[in-house]
C-alpha cells in the first residue's frame, strides 16, 4: 500500500505541475473579468519557446538552460497574452472568441516557426531538460520522505508555493482585492478611482506568464521536445481546473492535484492485480469520471466572477 | 477538368517522365517516424534516378483524416504514376481512389488493400519485436520489463507479442508487464507508465507509442541522471532512437527496433519504374531482406552476450526455424510450446 | 452613417482581407511568395469540381458542429463539448449502417437519426447537470470529450470489428454518397449538405418562429424572469443542450455515413468541435452566417493542402484563420476606424 | 458674488442619438443641500455622472471652489472632494463592508492590506456620522438602507465634501428615510455640501435649501424651497399640472378571491419569513400591505405567486386550491404578478419590449399555433399595449434594457393588466419612478378594483399605501399583526405598528 503512495504522489505532483502554472493563471485572468480558453494557446507558445531557446543555447547555458528557458516562455506567453489582452480589453472583442483563435494562432506559429528554425515539423529532444531530485534532510524523514520529498522534481514544489502565493496575493494583497473588484463589478472599481483597464491587463498578462511556464514546465519536464502534438488538451483541463477549483489559487491548484491523481491512479490501477482483468477503456476514462463525479458529489455549483466574459466599456450600464 | 486536360497531352510520354509522390499521414514528414522514413526512401529514389523533387517525386502533407482523400485525388490529377499511402490510416482512402483510378498505381504502407493497381507494403514487425524482446530478456537484471504500446489495434499487438515470444525464448520465467496509454500523443501518460514500471523493478521498456514514447525516454533519462548506475533501459522503435537516449555521457536507449520503410519505399518505387511494379501483391518485408533490424548503436550497453543471443534468434527466424507470433493466440501457443 | 447590418457585413469582409494581408504579409518576411500562395491556395479548390466538392464536403461538418455551438450560445450555454458528441455521433451512425439491413429509406434516416440521438445523448449529461445541480457545463463537456475518444476508440477496436482500427464501410442503404453525385462531380460529395442546410433552417426556425425557441433563449437571457413566466427553466436548460448535441452528432454522421464511410480509431480530437467554436462565434451565432463561416473554414483547409506546391507551409493559413477570427472579434475597433473615416470625408 | 461650492456651467452631453444634457446649469452653495429634480430620463443621472468624472462633456464648464476644473476620471472627482452614491449601488457583493471602503486606497502593513486598520477607520467614520454600519459585515447579508449608508461612508472615506446622492430614497423604507434624513444633516453640520436626487417632492421640501429643476435635458432654473410648494415644483417638472392624492370613489368589495390561511415560507436559509399567516382579498378592494423591508412581503408574494415552496397553509383562488400549482398554472388561474424586481424577474432585458409583452402568454393561441410563433400577432399586440400604457420607447423592437425604468414598469403593467387576472399583486410597483408615471400608475391599479378585481399592493411607501388601498394589512415578522382602515390611521400610527406594536383597540386580526 506504502509503495503504491510512493510512486503516486511523485507522479501526482510532476503531472500536476503545468496544469497548476496554468490554471494559476487562468485564475488570475478569470478574476479580473477577462475569460481565458486561450490557455491551451498560451501554453503551446510556452512549450515552444522554451523548447526552442533550450535547443539554441543549451551549449552555451549549460545546466542553467532549462531554467532560463521558462523565464523566456514566461515572455512569450506575456507577449501572447498581449494579444488577448488588447483584443478583448481595449477592442472588446468578445472574449471566448478571442481564446479560440489565440488557441489557433499559438498553434500556426509555433509550427510555423519550429519549421523555419529547424526546418523540420517536431524538434530534437533537449539536451538540458529538468531533472528530479531529492530533497535533502527532508527525504531521510520515515514514509513521508518517501512521498514527498524523493525524486521530485522541483517545478512541482515552486507550483505548490506559487499557488499558495497567488492566494495570498488575491486575497491578502491590495492588488488582489483590486482584481477581484474589477472581476466582480467593474463599475464600482472605476468609482472606487482603480484603473480597470490597467487591472484587467494586468490579469491577463500574468495568465501569459502563467500558461507560458505550465507550457515550458511540460515539455521541459514531461514531452522534452516540442511538435504539434505536445501540447494536446491541457490547457483545457487547465480551465477545468479553474472551475473545479472555484476560481480560488488553492482550489485550481487542489483541482489539478486531483487531476493528476486520477491519472496516475488509472496507471497504476492496471498493474494491481484486482484490475488486471478491468478492459483498458474503464481505466483510460476513469480520470474523467471521476471528475465529474466529483463535480457531481462535492463541488456541485461554481459560480464564475460576476463581470467575467463582459467587456467593460466606460460609462455604460 | 484541368487534371485530364494535362493527361492527355502528355499521355504515352517516354518513362523518363516518371512520377511518384506520397500522402503523409497526420505526421508529417518530419516526424522522426515513418513518414520522414518514407520520405527519405523517395528522396533515395529520386537521387538513384536522377529525378528532380517535385518533378519526380513529392509529397503532400495531411493535417487530417479528411485530408487524405483530398491530397490522394490531388496527386492523381497531377499524372502521378505511382503514389504511396503512408500508414494504414490511409488505407480505406486508397482503397476508394484506386478503384476510381485504375490507370493509377498506389501503394499503402502498413497495411492490404487487395487491389491490382494497389501494392500492400507490409513489415514483419513481430520479428523486430521479437529481437528487442531477446534484448531486454538478456539485459534485464531483475526478471521484469515492460512493453508501453499507444493505442491497442492489431499493428500494435505484432509488436507486443514478438517482444514478448522473444524475451520469453530466452527466459521463460520473465515478466512483462504490458500497458496501453490509448494515444500516440501523449507522453505525459507515457512517463506515468514508465515511472510506474521502473518503480516496480522493470528495468528494460520497449515503446511503441509514437509521442507518448517521448515520455518513457524522458522518465528513463531523470532515473538516469539521478542513478548513473542504476538500470533503466529503453528500446526505441521504428528508427534508431538512440539520440532520444542521450543523457550526458550516458545512453539509456538499449537499442531500437528498426522498420526501414524507407529501403521498402524505394525499391517498390524502383519495382513500379522499372516496369514490374508489385500490383496486388503483398510485400512482405522482415529480418531477411533487412526490411527489419535491430540497432546496434549503443554499443556500450548493447553488449556481446546479447549481440551473441540476438544474432542467434534472428538466424532461427531468417531460416524460419522459429516463427515470431503476431496475436495474442500466437503468442500464447507460442510460450505453451517453450 | 452604416445601419448596423451593414456593419454585420462589412466587418467580416474587412477582417478576412484583414487577415489575408497579414498572411501575405508573414509570407513575404520569410521569404515565400504570397502571390504563388494564395494562388495555389484558390487552385486547391477552384481547379476542378472534384476539389470544390471536397470543399462542399469539408464545410458539410462544419456547419453543423458550427450550429451546435451556435444554438448553445444563443440558449445561454458554452458547448465546449461538441468534439466529443461529433465522436459518438459519428460512430453510432456507422454502428447503424454496418449493422442493420433495411431499405435505404429507412436505413438512412435511422442512422442519421442513431448519430443525432447519441450526440444529444453525449450533451445532455452536462446539461442534466448543469441542470440540476448547477455544475458549470464547460467542465463536464471538457471530460466528456475525452471520455467519448477512449469510448469510441473502444467501441471501434471491440465491438464494431475485431481489434480492427477500421470498420467495414457503411451499408450502400446508409450511405450518404450518391451515383449520381459522384457521376457529376467525379468525387466523394456527399448528400450531408442537404441535411446540413435543412438543419440551418430548423435551427433558424427553432430559435426565431417557435414558442420552444422563446423559451430556450429567454432561459439563456435570465432564468428569474423565465421562472416568473412559467417556464421550467431546467427542463429548457436540458433541451438546449440536447439540440446542441444532436446537431454536433449528425455532423459525425457526415463524416461516418458520407466523406469516410466508415468509423476509424482516432489518436486525438478531430477538431470538428473546437473549430466549430471559431465557425459559430464568426458567423455571429446566426445560422446563416454560420453557412458562410463554415464555407470560408472549408475553402482555407482545403485550399491550403494545395499551398505546399508553392512551398508554403499550410500552417500559415491557420495563421490566418486565427487573424480574420481576431479581427471579426475586435469589431467594434473597425467600427470604430470606419465612423472616424466617414467623419472625415464629411468634414 | 455668490460663494460656490460647485458650478456646472452650460453643460451638454450627447449619447448616440440623444441629447441628455442640452446647456444645463447647476450652481451649489456650500453647506446647502440642492435638489435635482427631473422626470425619469431628464437627465440628472447623465449631469451627475458628468460631475463625478464618468462621463465626458460635449461642451460646457466645471467649477469648484471658483476654479476651473477638468474632470476626466472618478479619481479626479475624489481628489476634488466630489464624491457620488450611484442609482444603482456601486457594491462589491462578496467583499465585507470595509473591503468596499477602502478598495482604491487601502491601508497596508508591508505588502498586505492592513485590514485591522481599515475596519478601525471604517467603524470610527462610520460612529462620527452616526451610520451605525458593521465594518466586517458582507454586503450580500445587510440589507439595501445599511447598502446606502456603506456608499455614503465611500465618499467621506475618500474625503469627500460635496456629496451626490442619486435618487438613494427610492429603495429604502420609510423608518430608513427617516434616519437618512438626520445622516444628511449630520453631513452638513460637519461642512459638507450636499446634491440630491428624488422624485419624491415632500423629502424635497422637508430637507432642501434649493431646487434645480430639469425637464427632457434642459435646465428649467434653480428654485429656493422655502420659497416654492410641490405643485409648483411638479408642474415645473413636468410642464403640467399634477394631482396628488389619486381620486377614487369607496370600494365594495365582493366575493373573497384569495384567501391565505395558515401560510408558512421559508427563504432560501431555511429560516421561517412568514409564519402562519392568515389574509383574504375581496373581489373590488385593494389590500395594501404595509411593513419594514425583511418582514416577509417578499416571500408572501413569491408564495402566492408559486414561486417558492410553501412549508405549510393553504392558499385558494376563488375557491380553487393553488397551493400546490406551479407558477404557470397560478398564472393561468387568474393571477397577475408586477414584480417587485423588474429587471430580474419582470422582463427578459435582451427580449425586444414585444417580446417581453406576451411573457406570460406566448404560448397560447393567437400568438402560439402549434408551437409556431406569430410575430405578426405578437407585435399588433405589443403596439396596442404600448400606445395604451403610453411606453416611450423608439419601437416595440427596442430591446426592453434600453427603456428607461418608468417605461419598463408600464409595460409590465399594461402585460398584466391585459390578461385580465382576477388577482392583480403589484409589488413596489412605481419605485424610482418620477410623479407622473406614479400617478398613471395609481390610476391604473384603481380602475382595476373598479372593474372588480382582487388587488394586492405591497409597498414601503406610506403615501402610497394611504392613497391607494382600501384595506391596510401591517406585516411585522412574517405576520399581519394589524388590519386597518386607510381613512382611519396615519403615517404616525402605521409607523408605530409597522415597528410592532399592537393596536390598542383589540379586534383587530392576529
Ligand atoms: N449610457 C447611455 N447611453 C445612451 N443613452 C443614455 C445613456 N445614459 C443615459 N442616456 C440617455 O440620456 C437620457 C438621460 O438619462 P439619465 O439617466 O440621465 O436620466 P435620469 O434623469 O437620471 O432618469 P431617472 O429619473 O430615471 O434616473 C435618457 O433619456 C437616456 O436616453
Ligand atoms: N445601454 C443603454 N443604451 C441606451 N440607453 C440607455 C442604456 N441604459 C440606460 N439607458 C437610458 O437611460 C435612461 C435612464 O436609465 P435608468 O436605468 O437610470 O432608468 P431608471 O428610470 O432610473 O430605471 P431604474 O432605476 O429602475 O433602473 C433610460 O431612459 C434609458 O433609455
Ligand atoms: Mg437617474
Ligand atoms: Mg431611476
Amino acid at each position: 500500500m506504502l509503495d503504491i503512495l510512493y510512486s503516486i504522489i511523485p507522479q501526482t505532483l510532476f503531472f500536476a505541475a503545468p496544469l497548476i502554472f496554468t490554471a494559476l493563471g487562468g485564475v488570475y485572468s478569470e478574476r479580473s473579468g477577462v475569460i481565458n480558453i486561450g490557455l491551451e494557446g498560451l501554453m503551446v507558445i510556452g512549450a515552444f519557446s522554451s523548447v526552442t531557446f533550450n535547443l539554441l543555447y543549451a551549449d552555451a547555458l549549460g545546466t542553467a538552460t532549462p531554467w532560463i528557458s521558462i523565464l523566456v516562455a514566461m515572455v512569450a506567453g506575456i507577449l501572447f497574452s498581449l494579444i488577448h489582452a488588447v483584443a478583448t480589453i481595449t477592442f472588446r472583442a468578445d472574449q471566448t472568441v478571442t481564446g479560440v483563435a489565440i488557441n489557433m494562432l499559438a498553434l500556426g506559429f509555433g509550427v510555423f516557426m519550429i519549421k523555419q528554425i529547424f526546418g523540420k515539423g517536431q524538434t530534437d529532444f533537449i539536451s538540458q531538460p529538468i531533472y528530479t531530485t531529492d530533497v535533502p534532510f527532508l527525504v531521510d524523514i520515515p514514509v513521508i520522505g518517501n512521498m514527498f520529498f524523493n525524486n521530485m522534481y522541483i517545478t512541482s514544489y515552486i507550483a505548490i508555493v506559487l499557488s499558495f502565493l497567488a492566494w495570498y496575493v488575491l486575497y491578502k494583497t491590495p492588488f488582489g482585492l483590486r482584481i477581484r473588484a474589477v472581476g466582480e463589478h467593474p463599475m464600482a472599481a472605476d468609482t472606487n478611482g482603480i484603473k480597470v483597464y490597467t487591472t484587467r491587463y494586468l490579469g491577463v498578462i500574468i495568465s501569459g506568464a502563467l500558461a507560458g511556464i505550465g507550457g515550458a514546465v511540460f515539455a521541459m519536464t514531461i514531452s522534452q521536445n516540442f511538435s504539434i502534438s505536445t501540447i494536446a488538451g491541457q490547457g483545457f483541463m487547465a480551465i477545468a481546473a479553474v472551475i473545479f477549483g472555484k476560481w480560488n489559487p488553492l482550489g485550481a491548484m487542489g483541482a489539478a492535484l486531483f487531476f493528476g491523481f486520477a491519472q496516475s491512479l488509472s496507471v497504476v490501477g492496471s498493474s494491481i492485480p484486482l484490475l488486471e482483468n478491468v478492459p483498458q477503456v474503464y481505466l483510460l476514462i476513469a480520470p474523467y469520471v471521476l471528475t465529474i463525479l466529483a463535480l457531481a458529489g462535492f463541488i456541485g455549483r461554481s459560480v464564475a466572477p460576476k463581470a467575467s466574459g463582459v467587456p467593460y466599456v466606460k460609462g455604460s450600464r | 477538368a484541368c487534371g485530364s486536360g494535362d493527361s492527355s497531352e502528355q499521355g504515352g510520354s517516354d518513362s523518363n517522365s516518371f512520377k511518384t509522390a506520397m500522402v503523409t499521414d497526420t505526421g508529417g514528414i518530419d516526424d522522426k517516424s515513418f513518414n520522414q522514413s518514407a520520405w527519405e526512401g523517395l528522396t533515395q529514389f529520386g537521387a538513384d534516378n536522377d529525378l528532380k523533387e517535385k518533378e519526380g517525386y513529392d509529397y503532400l502533407q495531411s493535417n487530417s483524416a479528411s485530408d487524405y482523400a483530398t491530397n490522394l485525388n490531388r496527386l492523381v490529377q497531377s499524372n502521378t504514376d505511382l503514389i504511396f499511402g503512408v500508414g494504414f490510416k490511409l488505407a480505406e482512402d486508397i482503397t476508394k481512389v484506386a478503384d476510381q483510378n485504375k490507370e493509377t498505381h498506389f501503394a499503402i504502407i502498413d497495411s492490404v488493400v487487395e487491389k491490382d493497381n494497389v501494392a500492400s507494403i507490409v513489415f514483419e514487425e513481430q520479428q523486430g519485436s521479437f529481437l528487442a524482446g531477446v534484448a531486454a530478456a538478456t539485459k534485464s537484471e531483475s526478471g521484469k520489463i515492460g512493453f508501453v504500446g499507444g493505442e491497442e489495434s492489431e499493428l500494435i499487438k505484432k509488436f507486443e507479442a514478438g517482444y514478448v515470444a522473444g524475451a520469453k525464448s530466452v527466459n521463460k520465467d520473465i515478466e512483462v508487464d504490458v500497458q496501453y496509454a490509448g494515444s500516440f500523443g501523449a507522453p505525459d501518460k507515457g512517463k506515468l507508465i514508465a515511472s510506474n514500471m521502473y518503480n516496480s523493478g522493470v528495468d528494460v521498456i520497449y515503446h511503441s507509442a509514437g509521442g507518448t514514447g517521448n515520455g518513457v525516454f524522458a522518465q528513463a533519462k531523470d532515473l538516469k541522471n539521478n542513478d548513473p548506475e542504476g538500470s533503466y533501459w529503453v528500446i526505441g522503435v521504428d528508427r534508431d532512437q538512440y539520440d532520444e537516449g542521450q543523457i550526458g555521457d550516458n545512453n539509456v536507449t538499449l537499442t531500437s527496433m528498426l522498420k526501414a520503410v524507407d529501403v521498402a519505399v524505394a525499391d517498390v518505387a524502383q519495382k513500379s519504374k522499372d516496369g514490374n511494379f508489385p500490383g496486388g501483391e503483398i510485400v512482405s518485408y522482415g529480418l531477411k531482406d533487412d526490411g527489419i533490424g535491430i540497432a546496434e548503436t549503443n554499443e556500450e550497453a548493447y553488449t556481446d552476450d546479447i549481440k551473441t543471443a540476438v544474432d542467434e534468434w534472428k538466424q532461427k527466424i531468417i531460416d524460419g526455424d522459429v516463427t515470431a507470433p503476431t496475436t495474442d493466440d500466437e503468442l500464447k501457443a507460442y510460450v505453451d510450446s517453450l | 452613417m452604416f445601419s448596423s447590418t451593414k456593419f454585420n457585413f462589412i466587418i467580416p469582409i474587412i477582417s478576412v482581407i484583414l487577415g489575408l494581408v497579414a498572411g501575405a504579409i508573414i509570407m513575404l518576411i520569410f521569404g515565400y511568395n504570397p502571390v504563388l500562395g494564395y494562388q495555389a491556395l484558390w487552385n486547391g479548390v477552384f481547379d476542378s469540381p472534384f476539389f470544390m466538392s471536397e470543399t462542399v464536403n469539408r464545410i458539410t461538418p462544419y456547419i453543423l458542429t458550427g450550429l451546435a455551438i451556435a444554438f448553445a450560445f444563443r440558449t445561454g450555454l458554452f458547448n465546449i463539448g461538441a468534439e466529443g458528441q461529433v465522436l459518438v455521433g459519428w460512430v453510432a451512425a456507422v454502428w447503424v449502417g454496418t449493422a442493420i439491413d433495411a431499405p435505404a429509406f429507412i436505413h438512412l434516416p435511422l442512422a442519421l437519426l442513431a448519430a443525432a440521438a447519441a450526440g444529444a445523448f453525449w450533451a445532455f449529461i452536462p446539461g442534466i447537470l448543469k441542470a440540476k445541480l448547477g455544475v458549470h457545463e464547460v467542465i463536464v463537456s471538457i471530460m466528456m470529450n475525452y471520455i467519448a475518444l477512449h469510448i469510441t476508440n473502444y467501441l471501434i477496436r471491440s465491438v464494431l470489428t475485431d481489434n480492427q482500427e477500421t470498420t467495414e464501410p457503411v451499408k450502400q442503404t446508409a450511405s450518404l454518397t450518391n451515383d449520381f453525385l459522384i457521376g457529376l462531380t467525379g468525387s466523394r460529395l456527399h448528400l450531408g449538405f442537404i441535411v446540413a442546410l435543412l438543419m440551418v433552417l430548423i435551427m433558424w426556425v427553432i430559435l426565431e418562429r417557435t414558442k420552444l425557441g422563446y423559451e430556450l433563449k429567454a432561459v439563456g437571457y435570465n432564468q428569474h424572469a423565465s421562472n416568473y413566466a412559467g417556464m421550467k427553466v431546467e427542463r429548457n436548460i436540458v433541451i438546449s443542450m440536447l439540440i446542441s448535441g444532436l446537431f454536433a452528432g449528425l455532423a459525425g454522421a457526415m463524416q461516418g455515413l458520407g466523406s469516410f464511410g466508415n468509423a476509424f480509431t482516432n489518436t486525438a480530437f478531430s477538431n470538428l468541435g473546437f473549430d466549430g467554436i471559431a465557425v459559430a462565434l464568426l458567423g455571429g451565432n446566426n445560422p446563416f452566417g454560420v453557412v458562410l463561416s463554415a464555407s470560408l473554414f472549408g475553402f482555407l483547409k482545403v485550399g491550403s493542402l494545395n499551398m505546399s506546391t508553392a512551398g508554403v507551409p499550410n500552417e500559415i493559413i491557420e495563421i490566418v484563420i486565427a487573424l480574420i477570427i481576431l479581427f471579426v472579434a475586435s469589431g467594434f475597433i473597425i467600427r470604430w476606424a470606419l465612423l472616424q473615416l466617414k467623419k472625415g470625408e464629411k468634414k | 458674488m455668490e460663494n460656490y461650492v460647485i458650478e456646472m456651467l452650460n453643460i451638454r452631453k450627447e449619447f448616440p442619438g440623444i441629447v441628455a444634457n442640452d446647456n444645463i446649469t447647476l450652481q451649489v452653495k456650500k453647506g446647502e443641500i440642492h435638489a435635482l429634480l427631473g422626470e425619469n430620463g431628464a437627465g440628472k443621472s447623465t449631469l451627475m455622472n458628468v460631475l463625478f468624472g464618468l462621463y465626458q462633456p460635449e461642451k460646457g464648464e466645471i467649477r469648484v471652489d471658483g476654479k476651473k476644473v477638468e474632470i476626466n476620471d472618478p479619481n479626479v472627482a475624489n481628489r476634488l472632494g466630489i464624491g457620488m452614491v450611484h442609482q444603482h449601488f456601486m457594491l462589491i457583493d462578496t467583499f465585507t463592508v470595509a473591503q468596499n471602503i477602502v478598495l482604491g486606497s487601502e491601508p497596508k502593513k508591508g505588502l498586505k492590506i492592513d485590514m485591522k486598520k481599515a475596519v478601525r477607520e471604517v467603524q470610527e467614520l462610520s460612529d462620527r456620522y452616526g451610520l451605525q454600519v458593521d465594518a466586517t459585515a458582507k454586503i450580500s447579508d445587510i440589507s439595501v438602507g445599511m447598502q446606502q449608508r456603506v456608499e455614503i461612508l465611500k465618499t467621506l472615506y475618500r474625503g469627500a465634501n460635496v456629496v451626490i446622492l442619486d435618487e438613494p430614497t427610492a429603495v429604502l423604507t420609510p423608518q430608513e428615510i427617516k434616519e437618512l434624513i438626520v445622516i444628511l444633516r449630520t453631513l452638513i453640520k460637519e461642512g459638507k455640501s450636499i446634491i440630491l436626487i428624488t422624485h419624491k417632492l415632500k423629502e424635497i421640501m422637508e430637507v432642501c435649501d434649493r431646487c434645480t429643476v430639469i425637464r427632457k435635458g434642459q435646465g428649467i432654473g434653480t428654485v429656493d424651497v422655502s420659497e416654492t410648494n410641490p405643485n409648483e415644483l411638479a408642474s415645473l417638472m413636468v410642464g403640467r399640472e399634477i394631482r396628488f392624492s389619486t381620486e377614487k370613489i369607496p370600494a365594495e368589495p365582493k366575493e373573497t378571491i384569495l384567501s391565505i390561511q395558515g401560510l408558512t415560507v421559508q427563504d432560501s436559509r431555511h429560516v421561517d419569513m412568514v409564519k402562519e399567516l392568515d389574509l383574504d382579498i375581496r373581489a373590488g378592494e385593494i389590500v395594501g400591505i404595509a411593513g419594514v423591508d425583511g418582514n416577509g412581503q417578499t416571500e408572501l408574494i413569491e408564495a402566492i405567486t408559486g414561486l417558492r415552496k410553501k412549508s405549510a397553509g393553504k392558499v385558494t383562488l376563488k375557491n380553487q386550491d393553488i397551493t400546490n400549482m406551479p407558477v404557470r398554472a397560478i398564472t393561468e388561474s387568474g393571477v397577475g404578478h408586477i414584480p417587485q424586481d423588474r429587471h430580474k424577474l419582470g422582463l427578459v432585458l435582451d427580449y425586444s419590449i414585444g417580446e417581453n409583452i406576451v411573457l406570460q402568454t406566448y404560448y397560447q393561441k393567437p400568438y402560439s399555433t402549434g408551437g409556431f410563433l406569430s410575430f405578426k400577432r405578437i407585435f399588433d399586440k405589443a403596439k396596442a399595449l404600448i400606445a395604451e400604457y403610453d411606453v416611450r420607447t423608439p419601437s416595440h423592437l427596442s430591446k426592453a434594457r434600453t427603456l428607461s425604468g418608468g417605461n419598463q414598469q408600464k409595460a409590465i403593467i399594461g402585460r398584466e393588466i391585459d390578461r385580465n387576472p382576477d388577482l392583480l399583486i403589484a409589488a413596489q410597483p412605481t419605485r424610482g419612478l418620477d410623479v407622473g408615471a406614479i400617478e398613471f400608475i395609481h390610476k391604473r391599479l384603481i380602475e382595476q378594483r373598479d372593474q372588480g378585481k382582487a388587488v394586492l399592493l405591497v409597498s414601503f411607501e406610506l403615501d402610497e399605501i394611504l392613497n391607494v388601498s382600501d384595506r391596510i394589512a401591517v406585516m411585522f415578522d412574517g405576520k399581519i399583526i394589524a388590519t386597518v382602515n386607510p381613512k382611519e390611521t396615519n403615517e404616525q400610527e402605521l409607523g408605530l405598528l409597522m415597528a410592532g406594536s399592537k393596536l390598542e383597540k383589540e379586534g383587530a386580526q392576529n
